[in-house]
């Protein structure tokens, strides 16, 4: 059997690395498959691949134009799943989506198709724990992580559920409210990420508004690390290439790796040269499926 | 779920059959449990009951009267009764699901009134009720919509509230959904997002139609009070979401009556649909092969939704209500004439249902002679603007 | 005429005190015989008055509701009740006495309604009911009143109703009014003019009240419910011509309560008019020193007429009522201020008698702790857009 | 005592001669007097003179517009009746107004003061029968004889009425509606003319839409003659002079002279120019009061 998404970043984490999912929409621009590649180059430890929908209830502008410059272009999941069974970057690629693609046909249908394309894990935002058993069950199936969302609001019991049921890593959301990029790291986020460390030996990683390599460090003090999208996603409306987002997430890369037994307010004063850390150095690629 | 509990309360799932349910993000799972319960604690309460009450009369203009079309009833060889919502406060259905709603937000102390609005009447009736009870209101509106419901932009700004324009997607009722949704998430702690239809995460389906259900209520006792035969061989409502139908539904699902939801033929999901997830509920969704939302067209703002109520969906599939469409141009057509036969200037969302009708009576789809029920949801100033043209 | 004897029937002279009358050319007192002879037969006529209530009732949406402005009452100290005519079939109490002289109209054969009107209300509520029974209707409407109140007019063209402009004048109500009388005088026969307040030829003034007088009535019974001292303090109602006013009045003249009339600064006929004789009646009427009648200017097109109903000045006369006058920007911020604190978008006509009514209760005209039933004699949605620039 | 309206109209008849009133509104012009004396030179057996008002209920168009001219320029009751003091045309001069001018302070006031300027009636078109009682014996009062309106819905038994309480003449209206002019002479003037003359020796004049020497002609053949209001007050308002009108006014009275005892299928061929009538012929000119 190969490794799921759960024990590479579980061995990724027990090297002492701070995990870093960049995410990408599929379709947002033509080549975004090389997207997946620089980030993989950039010290991703998984990339999470946007499935674009037309109504994002849970993203903010960014990813909502992202998504429907992508669904214009004609993007659909059966293009997307044919672009990724081409990709090996090494780490495992992780699916991000809505409920209504998901359950076109069915739950266990949209697993299966991913599974084949070589995807290792799933997000449905608007699934959570009490409409996620039939697909969780289907995911497992297909050794494929159902990533549950944690958010500042659940409860410390619910939180023990979704724990429990998630798979992969906890998807814990640094604040209430939708994707983008966001100035401070909430109080709130750190709580979160104190009570699910507490509850479980998943990784938990931190998205939503992860904005800047100095936040990402800081937000991956309080778990095992983080997803950045909106910001890399701006980026990529604006033009930037992949070798550019690759450097960027190269740079939150850094911070996250600078960040390790450092004290937060000393991050805004991070060295901003630092060694490019090698993934290799610590978990090895992922073989192919 | 058998027949006996059709419109009953679906429990803690929010299942309607297949359809209903709580997709939403993590984040407002706690919100939603909140709502159900402050929902199914002042719904057995009678002292909310009495208040909700006391408003829908002494405030909103409850009962709203049955009025018998008689001009056209003649024109159309049946008997035709309309149930006036046009006549309540604002001008329509929404004031009384609004009106429980931000009883309940205040009882559950919210400072906050969140809303989506389409043709405006939501965003009005939402308006209206947070200045009654002093809470605060942000209504957000698709930027086309805005255009052609200005009368009710204006409107909503008199009353106080904030109205945001919605510029994503199709820039209607649709994104309208998202944006709020989006909004509420971000400040679920202060704000309640008083949802306009049935449908939305549980206990929205349940709830909207429950506070709607005195619609229904109020016209089955006057039916039975105006038609020789107690109950009426048809009722009939217009769909955009379906709460004004679901309330009218929910006082005949147990009786003979006929059920007839009347969706815009460009939104229409019930006829068009495919099973899917939007806005937090499974229902029928108008989407392409892909999977991917459509955009509704309809002359109607009102109606200018992909989705259709979860419940509508359950009724569908179980035979006991039926869904058809009407064109743009029969609506029109619709709304002229029972103006001009009797008073009446309906609004472009309830104009489908008579339009329905008069195509139904003319070509004996509805049997010469038959009563029908059908529910007048609001009425028509705010549309007289846009119709303008198509006279 | 007695004070036991006010507003009660005046008569075949058509007199309260100096005032009313019938002063119209010679062609149309046949029209006016008849009409007067008509009316007293229908009002005896117990069919006819269950024909009319029930049209005000399945069709008009009365009794309308008594509704406590409770955030408003705290703010000025006082007990605020409003009666909601806004909440009737099209939006004002205008439709009480057109369903009841469009029944009339039919009752003696007309086929054709012709009405004035300003602010669109009255010309509105005549297109309506002559659609509802089948009549014709044609309304007069200055071309200054069209431009301010399209929404209105917009409507009377959906409900199938002629409009015709008014060039001469000032282009407002009173211009309406002549030229809606001259157009009688030349269709006598088969039109019916459907006058819009409590003005006019005799039986117009009595006629119109008695239509009216439901309001008053429904209003009785409701303080008497709502009030532990049965009665209000303080009735108050905005005068145009003065219909509503008076129909509000005729259920308290014989109470304690004290009566007052609120008019335009601009069109203040009761408070800066001399005896006249304009559009068939005698009363107080804006005029110059040399006799030629004013423009009366006010932010309210129903309420820009430089006269007032002959029973108004008789009141006033009597000291039975008074009446006061509130400036456009007090009347502006009056409506604005019911919006926000009780969710209600008033006419701008009706906002006269709350800003009144702030007014007095804050500067201590109205002692606190007083009981004020207010008639809110319409709805302000045809307002929004002529208001839009002031807010 | 001087030669009552009424006398001097009645006398006129006795000659023979169908009666002539042309209108003029004072002030719709300036040099309106010469208005009057134009028509009392071209054969007119009186002269209406409309006192402005602002709201002339029974006026069409064309008198509005000379009514507000009038207002506009500043014409007011007491200026007009100076002026009128100043004439002397020769034939009665009737005063033609709304109720609202009458009663500003009282109608004996008004009657007092018309008949002290030289006027020998009024005519209040919104003073009908029931309200006219006070204003009657006012003017009776002062000499000035107060002339009531019939119209073709006035039943026979309020003719009856009308005739016995109206004086200087009864002022029959052609057809329901305002004055204007129009092309038709209804059926109903005919006999509305017939029933009057049949209730009453006052001599029946008929107004409202006289537009026309034919017309003119022919409605005079059902009664004693005509008042003629827009028609003349259309050409003063297109700017004809009082020369102009004068003329209008004479081939008016050439028609009503020539119509004496011809049949109405003969008026479209009356001879151009006849001898113009003097009235002197007939009644000697009207002494001042
Ligand atoms: C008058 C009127 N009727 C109907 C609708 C459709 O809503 P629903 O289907 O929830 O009754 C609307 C929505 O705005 C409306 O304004
Ligand atoms: C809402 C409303 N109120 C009041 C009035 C004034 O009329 P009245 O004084 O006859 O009541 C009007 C006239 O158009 C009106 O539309």
């Amino acid at each position: 059997m190969t490794t799921s998404l759960e024990e590479f970043l579980t061995a990724r984490r027990a090297a002492g690395r701070r995990l870093l999912v960049p995410y990408v929409t599929a379709g947002a621009a033509p080549g975004w498959t090389d997207v997946v590649r620089a980030y993989a180059d950039a010290g991703a430890d998984a990339v999470e691949i946007g499935f674009p929908f037309s109504d994002p209830m849970l993203d903010g502008v960014t990813i909502q134009e992202a998504s429907d410059r992508a669904i214009a272009a004609g993007t659909t999941v059966t293009e997307i799943l044919r672009e990724v069974t081409a990709l090996d970057v090494g780490v495992p690629l992780v699916a991000m989506t809505y409920g209504n693609l998901v359950f076109q046909r069915s739950g266990a249908e949209f697993c299966a198709a991913l599974a084949t394309s070589g995807l290792r894990g799933l997000i449905v935002p608007d699934v959570p724990l009490e409409e996620a058993g039939d697909l969780a069950d289907a995911a497992a199936k297909e050794h494929l992580d159902l990533v549950l969302l944690a958010a500042p609001s659940t409860s410390r019991d619910r939180l023990r559920q979704i724990a429990g049921r998630s798979r992969g890593f906890v998807y814990a959301l640094t604040r209430m409210g939708t994707t983008g990029e966001r100035g401070e790291v909430p109080e709130q986020a750190a709580r979160l990420g104190r009570d699910l460390k507490e509850l479980t030996d998943l990784p938990v990683l931190f998205g939503f508004g992860v904005s800047s390599p100095a936040q990402a460090a800081e937000l991956a003090r309080h778990a095992d690390g983080v997803v950045v999208a909106s910001a890399l996603m701006r980026r990529l409306l604006d033009g930037a290439r992949p070798r550019e987002l690759g450097e960027y997430v190269a740079s939150i890369r850094r911070a996250l790796d600078g960040a390790v037994d450092r004290e937060p307010d000393e991050h805004a004063t991070l060295p901003r040269h630092r060694r490019r850390p090698d993934p290799q150095d610590q978990v090895g690629p992922l073989p192919r499926g | 779920m058998t027949e006996h509990a059709l419109m009953s309360d679906p429990g803690t799932s929010g299942r309607f059959g297949d359809y209903g349910g709580r997709y939403v993000p993590e984040s407002l799972i706690p919100a939603c449990h909140e709502i159900e319960a402050a929902f199914r604690d002042a719904w057995a309460d009678p002292g909310f009951r009495d208040r909700l009450t006391t408003l829908l009369t002494v405030y909103a203009g409850r009962p709203t009267p049955l009025t018998p079309a008689h001009r056209l009833s003649r024109e159309l060889g049946i008997t035709l009764l309309l149930k006036r919502e046009d006549l309540t406060h604002t001008g329509s259905h929404k004031i009384n699901n609004v009106v429980g709603q931000a009883l309940l937000a205040q009882r559950m102390g919210k400072r906050r009134l969140l809303a989506e609005t389409g043709a405006g009447q939501h965003g009005v009736a939402t308006a209206t009720a947070a200045a009654l009870l002093g809470l605060r209101a942000t209504v957000f509106m698709g930027e086309r919509d805005i255009e052609r419901q200005e009368l009710n932009v204006l409107r909503m700004h008199v009353l106080g509230a904030e109205v945001v324009p919605v510029t994503t997607g199709s820039r209607t009722l649709k994104d309208a959904c998202n944006e709020a949704m989006r909004h509420w998430v971000a400040s679920v702690d202060d704000s309640y997002y008083c949802l306009g239809s049935v449908m939305g995460p549980h206990p929205y389906p349940w709830m909207v139609r429950e506070f709607q259900r005195v619609i229904g209520e109020e016209a089955r006792a006057q039916c039975a009070a105006e038609l020789p035969a107690a109950v009426p061989d048809y009722v009939v409502a217009c769909i955009g979401g379906g709460s004004n139908a679901a309330g009218t539904f929910a006082g005949f699902v147990d009786t003979t009556a006929r059920l007839v939801g009347v969706e815009a033929e460009g939104g229409a999901a019930a006829t068009f649909g495919r099973a899917g997830v939007l806005h937090g509920f499974r229902s029928l969704v108008l989407q392409d092969e892909h999977g991917q939302v459509q955009e509704a067209h309809s002359v109607a703002a009102g109606l200018d939704y992909p989705g259709i109520g979860p419940e509508h969906a359950h009724l569908r599939d179980g035979g006991r209500a039926r869904y058809e469409t009407v064109t743009d141009a029969e609506v029109v057509r619709a709304l002229v004439r029972l103006a001009r036969t009797e008073g009446i200037v309906a609004a472009l969302e309830s104009s489908h249902a008579l339009a329905w009708v008069i195509r139904a009576a003319e070509s004996g789809g509805i049997a010469p002679g038959s009563t029908v029920l059908l529910t007048l949801s609001g009425r028509g100033d705010k549309d007289i603007a846009s119709i303008k043209e198509l006279l």
